[in-house]
Formats: structure tokens, C-alpha cells, sequence
């Protein structure tokens, strides 16, 4: 068994989400993936369960594992109890794990989303805060976001909100103790280590495509990632 | 030879079996909970692979009911078992005991109550019925059409529901509905010949020397289309028409269909009066809960206990044909044990 | 749709939701978005129902949006989790009361997992224990918020100031139901009535006067998909797949949409605002979009409160066609006032949806 | 894309409500025997150029049956006509014939 089989099988998610594939398809009948991208879950899994590593290897350096929406739609319907999702959550460890993940143009995305909800996450203690919703950022958001956005102490005091300060309620500042407790559990539990693999694996791209900056950033490289050019 | 035998199921398995025993000679009482004998033989329309009318099955079995040495108790029930030294004594819920030196249990199956599938929408919409209730719409001869009495231009029929499903706790194969699925198929093409069928499936099971042939003239002549992929979900539209998504796994595509009557090809599982019986009679259960046979080649109607014997679809899933044949190696099985103690 | 056939299949089993003295776990997109929402939850459990809620200053996101992303580790997750646990205990609280579906999915895959896997709660046991010294229990109960909501559906009808009748037309409203996908496909029985058709939002809808829509796509995802929202060039997926739902729903003619999970809710409002920017198409009645209300909101509504009290305002697609139909009363001149009635300046008009 | 830096994507589901039959009749009536496929896969197997280039003559089925006909144009002039399918076909189709009437229907139907 090559090192891949390994990692599989020591997540216990891996367990818990492929017993035994039979082929037929319920995954792939409703998700929202394999509607929209050219993606099949069965076939995944049918990847995986035929234990090649150099096929799963393929299937890490691809764009394949990081189509899925994480919906867990297939989990319902599995009539072997399955869960391609789950499946996915281990082989994307794996492929951030081992550096593949830079091979593709939606597994480079991963350095967009570490930049931004992770380090989202040890800064303020929420994956989400109105700081980094921006509307340049989020067009979609529309108007009455832009609004919000513009007008935050205002708008989330008439909400009954708490924004930015001390104590409890909504959008409460979480402090610097809890951010330490919260740091110190990214630390132990290898939160923080992934954070640097991540960082690690795209600047190593970065260089090797000759995008990084000469004090070592990598901006042109993420400029690229984020419109998905090819490097 | 005076020996007495009780069986308790008055279907095919419980009737045949019941029949040559008392032909050869035993006194046999046919415990039914029922009113009337022939179990689920009576819901079915035609049987494959012949086409044959099930009634004629029904008719041969009324008469093997009523075989010297037979003794019929319709609406009866089991309420207490017993070991003595020369066999048993049941008692059933009308206070009557019966002595027998065997028993046979033939409590048959039972059919998958489909609304367990529930993304399937069986009893929430309409336009959703399962095989069974097909079977009896075909018998009743009143015409094929939606609720609202529209002849359906589109009919999906669903393989595997409730058969190789861990969700609903039946990992087997049903064995008869992949054929009953075709079967109807051409049933519904011969009366509807406007309109088109589909058929959802995994793997179309066609054992044996008939069944391919049926599946092939259901393709060449009957213009039904086979689709591999297993359905996940049917939904209501607004004209009460369905629709229906499975994958097409051989183009490895989400597939989804408007249907106007969507038929699910439901399978069979051991019915509530197997499991109280075999707790009863403190027999094992295999891991189906079916009732579990010591030997699947050598002792196919034998149970955990002496004297305790099985016939029919209460030990795995049978079609009409092999209920008849295990009935009859049951009352094989019956007398060699009666002779030899 | 029979609603009987649906309630049969579940009347076996119903999941057991607990009835007082909560640990409360708030989300990150509800705060962000739906602020009002989380208040008002606080407002009905106590003042209305007068139950024990704890809001804890010292929790922090679960990381949901980090695991579903890919960048939290699932070590990492389950000891934040497990860390709230220690603060429950702490607190002396037993039953936890979710506010985000995502946090709600995270918290039944962990503690199933521990369960199918003691060996992983071991593991979690001694990490917390390194990291930040603490021990912890698993709780009793862990309910979605809505859940409680659910649960109390009756005592609030009695309540009930304004029902959910369009009463221009003497009709009861209706209304699509919206539930989220991690509140129970990934476990059926966590969720009220399992995980094809939830009981939990059609429950209210139901008892405070409305009708269900049934309608093809139903139980389809909104389309979130965590990392296919985040970065932008894959909100394609997002965008397309909410889509899907709209034009499956429009021929129902809804009267508003009622989401259960904040992620959904944002989204069924801001895709409604996209599409007619993108594409000049709107779904609702007037060419307005579809109203998006969380149960919260909607608990609100019925009760009587203020809409801009429930943060109607924060909302892309306006909700006064909705409030009118209602007869709820509002002052438009107040919609966009900040506290104490303060002029903070007014969100440019979106025409598409004008 | 505009303003907002992505769009409403395609869909890939098949959706049989929307299908154009007529080729797949045509085909059918010409040569029945194709009536009788079972997507076994062994014409598949055996294909000339299937072999050393990326086709698979099952899926010639597949493409007719979904209506695919914009697929089915492409993948049909791959085929090398040496009838090696024909002869491993367990349901004694005549796949040879079916390749040759893909192609004059094509022309035929979008010429109509």
C-alpha cells in the first residue's frame, strides 16, 4: 500500500464514508455538483474504492475532488450508507497535506479561502464578519449590503447587536483571552499546521512559476488564482 | 400412521405442502390467519414467466385444500406453543389446542411497505403506486390511468425498492421483482401501446432459462427502455405529473424525466407473523429476519429446532415457482423425519 | 402533496428537543445578515416563553465554514466544539440550542462520530486538555434553534397578533419552506420529521395559519457549497443552483420563502437581486422577488413585533408586499433609521427590482 | 460575466421532457436489432479505434437514445467501419449497419 491508501484509511471519515460502492448512481442523481460541473460522485468513489494509488494520486492533482458543494445531499440517499461527501473532506486533506493541491486550478483556490475565512477565524473568532464581506468583493451582495457594510455601528445597534464591543450579543469583539484559547487549539490540533502548509505548497507554486515577488509575496500568484488563469 | 403435523400459513407454501403430506397419509391442520386460503396468490394478476393467470395456481390449490386428511382453520392465530415429549402442542386464539408431532412453518413474506422510501413518495402523491397495487389494477381490468383519469403517457418503473437498500435495512435481493418489473412492463405496453416506459435499474437480475428472453422481447417488441441508474427522488409538479432523477450511469450524467405514473418494483420482506411465529416456536432468525435454515444446500426446510420445519418465502425471497418446489421438499423433509422417529 | 401520508411515515419516531435551561451557540451569517434575528429568538424564548437562555461572551464560531473549506482540520474542529462543551458545562447548562444549520450539522457529525468512534473522543479529550486545559461533557439535548421554535409553535399561536392569511384575499399565504441541508441529510433523525420533508418550518407555517408549497425542487440545495460561494469565480455554481429552485417554485406563485438555515436564507435574497441584475428576471408576484424571511422573522411577524425591529431592512428583496398582505403595520419613513430613529443615509434603490 | 465576476452555468442534466426522437426512429426502423442493446460494453472492448484513439461505440447508443445528436455527430466519424463489433455483440446487432445509418440520418435530419 503507497502512502495515499495510508492516509485514507487512518481518517476515520474514510470509513464513515465508503464502505462499499455499488454503482448506482443516487449521489450523482441529485447533486448539485455534478449538475453544474463536469462531476460525477460515483465515479469518485469508484476512484478511490479501487484503491490505485496512482489513479487517487491523479484524482488529488485534479479538479475533480474540489467540484463538490458539500451539500451531503448523497448521504441521505446512499443505500449503502455512504457518503461521497465525506470521502471528499478526506481526499482534500490529503491533497493539501501532500502539496497536490496546487496542481489545479480549483485546488490553488485553497490559499484564497486559508487568506480569508482562516485567517478570518484567529483574528476576530468568526468565520464570517462584516470586515471582509466587501462589496467590491461581493457585487452580489447588493445595495442594501453596500449600506450595511457602510454603516456598521449604526445599522447593527438598531438590530439590538453588540457590534465591535465588549460582553455579550451579536457580532460581539471576542477577546484576546478567548482568541488565545482559540489559537492554542489551531496549534495542538494542527489547525495552524495546515494553515502553513497551505501558505507553504503556493508559494513553492508561486516560485515555481515565477510569480513571487521579490520580498517573498506571493500577490501575482493569488491575482492569477483568483481569475483562474493558468500557471 | 395416526402421526398429526400442524402448519401454520395457509398460502402456496403452507397449502402444498399440506396437500402431499395428506396424501401420503398424516392428518394435517392449516392454521390461517386470514379468512380465506391462497395468501398473496389472489392480489396477482398473471405470473411470469409464462403469463399464466394466477388463478389457475389458485384453483389447483383449492383443491389441494381440500385433500382427505386436511383440516382448514381460516382466521386463526397462534397464541401459545409448546414441547412435549411426542412433539408439540399449539394453541391458538381461539382456545382449541392442536397436538403435532411436526410443524410447518409457511407464514410467507410480506410485501415492502414502499412509503418506508419516502423520497420515493409513495402515499404523499398521487401518481405514485407500487407492483402490488399495479398487480391489482391489472386484475380489476379497469383501465390504466393517473388519479385525475388520464391515460399516463409516461410510465417510469423503479427496480430495488426496498431490496439492496441498507437504509431501509433489507441489504438483499428481492430475486422476483427485477422480472415482475418486465413482466408489467409489457403488460402496460400491450394495453397502452401509446404510451412510453421506462425502467429504472441497477442490474436486471434475469436468471434462468425464461427471464432474458422476457427482458429481450420487452426491448424488441415492446419498446420499453431500460435506463441504468438507480432513482433518488420523485417529486410532485404542479399537474400533478412527477418528476423523477436518477443518473445515467453509463453517460455518467444526472438524469431527470416528467412521468405521469411512476410504478415501484417493491420487495419483500419477512412479514410480522414470520417473526412472531419464530419467536414463538424459539426458532432462529437468520440475519434478514427471515427464519434461518441450518444448511442452504443440504437442509433448505429444516430450522434451528427439531420437529420445526420451514416452507415458502418465510426463510428467504421466492418467487411462485420455487414457493411450490420448497413446499413440496418440506413435505419430503416432513415425512422422512416422521418415519425415521 | 398529502401532508397526512408525510406525517404517518414519522409518527413513530419524533426527535426529542428539550424544553428549558438552553446553551446558546450563535452563527456567524446570522449575525452578519440576520442580526435582528438572533435578538429576536433570545426576546420570544424569553420574554415570550419565558425560558432560561445563555448567551455566552466567551464562545467563537465552530469553524464550519473553515471544515466545509477545507482549511480547518476535522482535529481542529471537533476540540472547538469540544471547547463550548467545556464552557456549557461550565455554565452549568446541559442542552445546547444552535443557531446556524452548518454549526448544527458540525455538532451531530461530531458527536456521532464520537459515538461510532470512542477512540476519536479520547483523542479530542486530551488535545482540549493540552490546549487550553479544560475538561468537558457531552451534552443531553442538542436542538437547532428552530427546533425550539418547533417546539413551542402552539404556546406562540396563542399569542398569534397577525396570522399568515393574505387578507386581501381571505387566503391562507403561501409560503416555500427552505430547510438546509446539513440540518438533517446528513443525520435524519436529528431533524424533526427526518430529512425528505422536515416537519420543523411547515409545522409553524402550518400552525400559524399558512400553506406549504410542495414544489419539484423542494429539498434541493440553495446552492452554497461552502468554497463554490467563497471564491468568487465559483459563485457560478451557487448563483445556478438557486436558480434552479426559483423557476421550479415561480409557478406556485409563493408569497414568500421561510429558510431555516442562515446561509440559505442570505443567499435565496441576494441571488433573487443578482439574477435580476444579471438576467432581468424576477420570480415573485409584481416583479419584485420573493420575500425571505427567517423563522425567526416570521415567529416575529406573527407575534406582533416591529418589522424593522426584526431587521426586515437588511434584506435585498423588500418584504412590505408581504407585510401588506398581512396587514402587518409599518412606518416606511422608519426603515432605514438607525438607532434612537438617527438618519444613517439609505441604500441606493436597486432598480432591477423596483 | 460583468459586474459581478461569474454566471448562471449550463446545465448537464439529461432532460428527457425536451428530446428530438426522430433520429433515433429512423435508426430503430432500419435496423431493429438495435432495439435489443444491453450496454454490455463489448463492442467496446474489441473497437479497432477505440483502441488508439479516445471513442467508445457503446456510447453510440447512449448519445442516440438521450438524443445527443450534436455528441453522436462527433463521435460516429471515429468509427473505422471494420465491423469487429459486430461480431462480439452477444445480442447479434448488426452494429456496423447502425454506424451507417447514424450517418446518413444525421444528414438526412438536419437537412429537415
Amino acid at each position: 500500500m503507497g502512502i495515499v491508501l495510508d492516509l485514507l484509511k487512518q481518517d476515520v471519515r474514510f470509513h464513515e464514508g465508503l464502505k462499499a460502492c455499488m454503482n448506482c448512481g443516487v449521489c450523482t442523481a441529485i447533486c448539485p455538483a455534478a449538475e453544474f460541473y463536469d462531476y460525477d460522485p460515483r465515479m469518485l468513489v469508484s476512484i478511490v474504492q479501487s484503491n490505485d494509488e496512482e489513479a487517487i494520486i491523479e484524482l488529488l492533482k485534479s479538479d475533480t475532488i474540489w467540484y463538490c458543494g458539500q451539500c451531503m445531499s448523497c448521504k441521505t440517499r446512499c443505500p449503502r450508507n455512504n457518503c461521497p461527501g465525506l470521502v471528499i473532506n478526506v481526499l482534500r486533506k490529503i491533497s493539501q497535506e501532500l502539496g497536490y493541491f496546487t496542481e489545479s486550478v480549483k485546488g490553488r483556490q485553497q490559499i484564497l479561502i486559508k487568506r480569508n475565512i482562516g485567517d478570518t477565524i484567529l483574528k476576530t473568532g468568526y468565520c464570517i464578519h462584516p470586515s471582509i464581506v466587501k462589496p467590491e468583493l461581493h457585487p452580489e451582495q447588493g445595495p442594501v449590503w453596500e449600506w450595511v457594510y457602510n454603516n456598521p455601528n449604526d445599522v447593527y445597534e438598531r438590530m439590538g447587536g453588540n457590534f465591535d464591543k465588549e460582553g455579550a450579543g451579536t457580532l460581539r469583539k471576542i477577546n484576546n483571552e478567548v482568541l488565545g484559547e482559540l489559537k492554542a487549539i489551531f496549534e495542538v490540533t494542527g489547525g495552524t499546521l495546515l494553515f502553513d502548509k497551505i501558505e507553504k505548497f503556493s508559494a513553492m507554486k508561486a516560485r515555481e512559476a515565477g510569480l513571487e515577488g521579490t520580498d517573498g509575496n506571493i500577490d501575482k500568484y493569488i491575482e492569477k488564482v483568483n481569475a483562474e488563469d493558468k500557471i | 400412521m395416526g402421526k398429526s403435523i400442524v402448519t401454520i400459513g395457509g398460502g402456496i407454501a403452507g397449502i402444498e405442502a399440506s396437500g402431499i403430506l395428506a396424501e401420503l397419509g398424516y392428518a394435517v391442520s392449516v392454521i390461517e390467519k386470514e379468512p380465506d386460503f391462497g395468501g398473496k396468490l389472489k392480489n396477482w394478476d398473471h405470473l411470469f414467466p409464462n403469463m399464466r393467470k394466477a388463478e389457475e395456481i389458485e384453483d389447483y390449490l383449492s383443491r389441494k385444500g381440500k385433500t382427505p386428511g386436511i383440516t382448514l382453520f381460516p382466521n386463526t392465530t397462534i397464541a401459545s406453543f409448546e414441547n412435549i415429549k411426542s412433539g408439540f402442542v399449539l394453541k391458538s386464539n381461539h382456545g382449541v389446542s392442536y397436538s403435532a408431532h411436526a410443524v410447518i412453518v409457511a407464514t410467507g413474506f410480506e410485501v415492502f411497505s414502499a412509503e418506508r422510501k419516502e423520497e420515493y413518495g409513495y402515499k404523499i402523491y398521487d401518481n405514485v403506486i407500487t407492483s402490488a397495487d399495479l398487480e391489482k389494477r391489472l386484475k380489476s381490468g379497469t383501465p390504466l390511468t393517473t388519479l385525475a383519469g388520464k391515460t399516463p403517457q409516461r410510465i417510469a418503473f423503479i427496480h430495488c425498492v426496498g431490496s439492496r437498500d441498507a437504509k431501509v435495512g433489507n441489504t438483499y435481493c428481492s430475486k422476483v421483482c427485477c422480472v415482475t418489473g418486465v413482466k408489467q412492463a409489457i403488460e402496460v405496453n400491450k394495453l397502452l401501446p401509446a404510451t412510453q416506459i421506462f425502467n429504472f435499474y441497477m442490474d436486471l437480475r434475469m436468471h434462468g432459462l425464461e427471464h432474458e428472453e422476457i427482458y429481450k422481447t420487452a426491448q424488441e417488441k415492446h419498446n420499453i427502455q431500460f435506463i441504468r441508474g438507480r432513482l433518488s427522488e420523485v417529486s410532485e409538479n404542479i399537474d400533478h405529473s412527477l418528476l423523477i432523477k436518477a443518473e445515467d450511469t453509463l453517460s455518467g450524467r444526472p438524469l431527470k424525466m416528467n412521468v405521469d405514473l411512476v410504478v415501484l418494483l417493491v420487495g419483500m420482506e419477512p412479514g410480522v407473523g414470520t417473526t412472531a411465529i419464530g419467536k414463538a416456536c424459539n426458532i432462529e432468525f437468520n440475519q434478514y429476519g427471515y427464519l434461518k435454515i441450518p444448511d442452504v444446500h443440504l437442509a433448505g426446510n429444516l430450522t434451528s429446532r427439531k420437529g420445526i420445519f420451514v416452507a415458502g418465502s418465510c426463510s428467504c425471497p421466492m418467487s411462485v415457482k420455487d414457493t411450490i418446489e420448497h413446499a413440496r421438499s418440506a413435505a419430503f423433509e416432513v415425512h422422512r423425519y416422521l418415519i425415521e422417529n | 402533496m398529502k401532508a397526512e401520508g408525510k406525517r404517518n411515515i414519522w409518527r413513530e419516531y419524533q426527535k426529542e428537543i428539550a424544553c428549558d435551561h438552553f446553551y446558546y451557540q450563535r452563527s456567524c451569517i446570522r449575525q452578519n445578515f440576520f442580526p435582528a434575528s438572533e435578538k429576536t429568538f433570545l426576546k420570544i424564548l424569553r420574554d415570550e416563553l419565558g425560558k432560561d437562555i445563555y448567551d455566552d461572551p466567551l464562545h467563537t464560531t465552530c469553524t464550519g465554514i473553515g471544515y466545509h473549506t477545507d482549511v480547518v482540520p476535522f482535529d481542529t474542529i471537533q476540540a472547538v466544539v469540544a471547547r463550548h462543551f467545556a464552557l456549557m458545562t461550565e455554565a452549568g447548562y446541559k442542552n445546547m440550542a444552535i443557531s446556524c444549520v452548518t454549526s448544527f450539522g458540525i455538532y451531530s457529525e461530531i458527536t456521532e462520530t464520537w459515538k461510532e468512534f470512542p477512540e476519536e473522543l479520547e483523542k479530542v479529550r486530551k488535545s482540549l486538555k493540552k490546549a487550553i486545559g479544560k475538561e468537558f461533557e457531552v451534552p443531553a439535548n442538542i436542538a437547532h434553534a428552530s427546533d425550539i421554535i418547533y417546539k413551542f409553535k402552539g404556546e406562540i399561536a396563542e399569542k398569534q397578533q397577525f396570522e399568515l392569511i393574505n387578507k386581501q384575499t381571505g387566503k391562507p399565504l403561501k409560503i416555500v419552506e427552505h430547510i438546509g441541508c446539513h440540518y438533517s441529510k446528513m443525520f435524519p433523525s436529528k431533524g424533526v420529521g427526518g430529512a425528505e420533508f422536515p416537519h420543523v418550518l411547515s409545522g409553524m407555517i402550518e400552525e400559524w395559519g399558512g400553506e406549504v408549497v410542495d414544489y419539484p425542487e423542494r429539498r434541493h440545495c440553495c446552492g452554497f457549497g461552502f468554497r463554490q460561494y467563497m471564491v468568487q469565480s465559483n459563485r457560478g455554481y451557487s448563483l445556478s443552483n438557486s436558480k434552479k429552485k426559483f423557476e421550479s417554485m415561480e409557478p406556485y406563485m409563493p408569497d414568500a420563502i421561510v429558510a431555516n438555515c442562515p446561509g440559505c436564507n442570505m443567499f435565496l435574497d441576494k441571488w433573487q437581486y443578482t439574477l435580476a441584475e444579471m438576467q432581468g428576471k424576477t420570480y415573485g408576484q409584481n416583479g419584485k422577488g420573493i420575500p425571505v424571511l427567517t423563522y425567526e422573522e416570521l415567529a416575529g411577524l406573527v407575534l406582533g413585533y416591529n418589522p424593522w425591529d426584526l431587521g426586515l431592512q437588511m434584506h435585498q428583496i423588500d418584504c412590505e408586499p408581504l407585510l401588506d398582505k398581512m396587514k402587518v403595520p409599518y412606518n416606511p419613513e422608519d426603515k432605514y433609521l438607525g438607532a434612537n430613529k438617527k438618519y444613517i443615509g439609505r441604500p441606493e434603490v436597486a432598480a432591477c427590482l423596483a | 460575466m460583468g459586474k459581478f465576476g461569474f454566471s448562471v452555468m449550463e446545465t448537464r442534466t439529461v432532460n428527457f421532457g425536451e428530446l428530438d426522437n426522430r433520429l433515433l426512429g429512423y435508426v430503430l426502423e432500419n435496423e431493429a436489432s438495435f432495439l435489443t442493446c444491453i450496454s454490455c460494453g463489448g463492442c467496446t472492448a474489441t473497437c479497432s479505434a477505440g483502441n488508439l484513439i479516445d471513442f467508445n461505440v457503446r456510447k453510440i447508443n447512449l448519445f442516440l437514445r438521450r438524443c445527443d445528436i450534436e455528441s453522436l455527430a462527433r463521435e460516429i466519424d471515429k468509427c473505422m467501419l471494420c465491423g469487429k463489433c459486430t461480431l462480439v455483440c452477444p445480442r447479434d446487432i448488426n452494429i456496423r449497419n447502425v454506424v451507417m445509418l447514424i450517418k446518413k440520418g444525421i444528414v438526412k435530419f438536419r437537412n429537415e
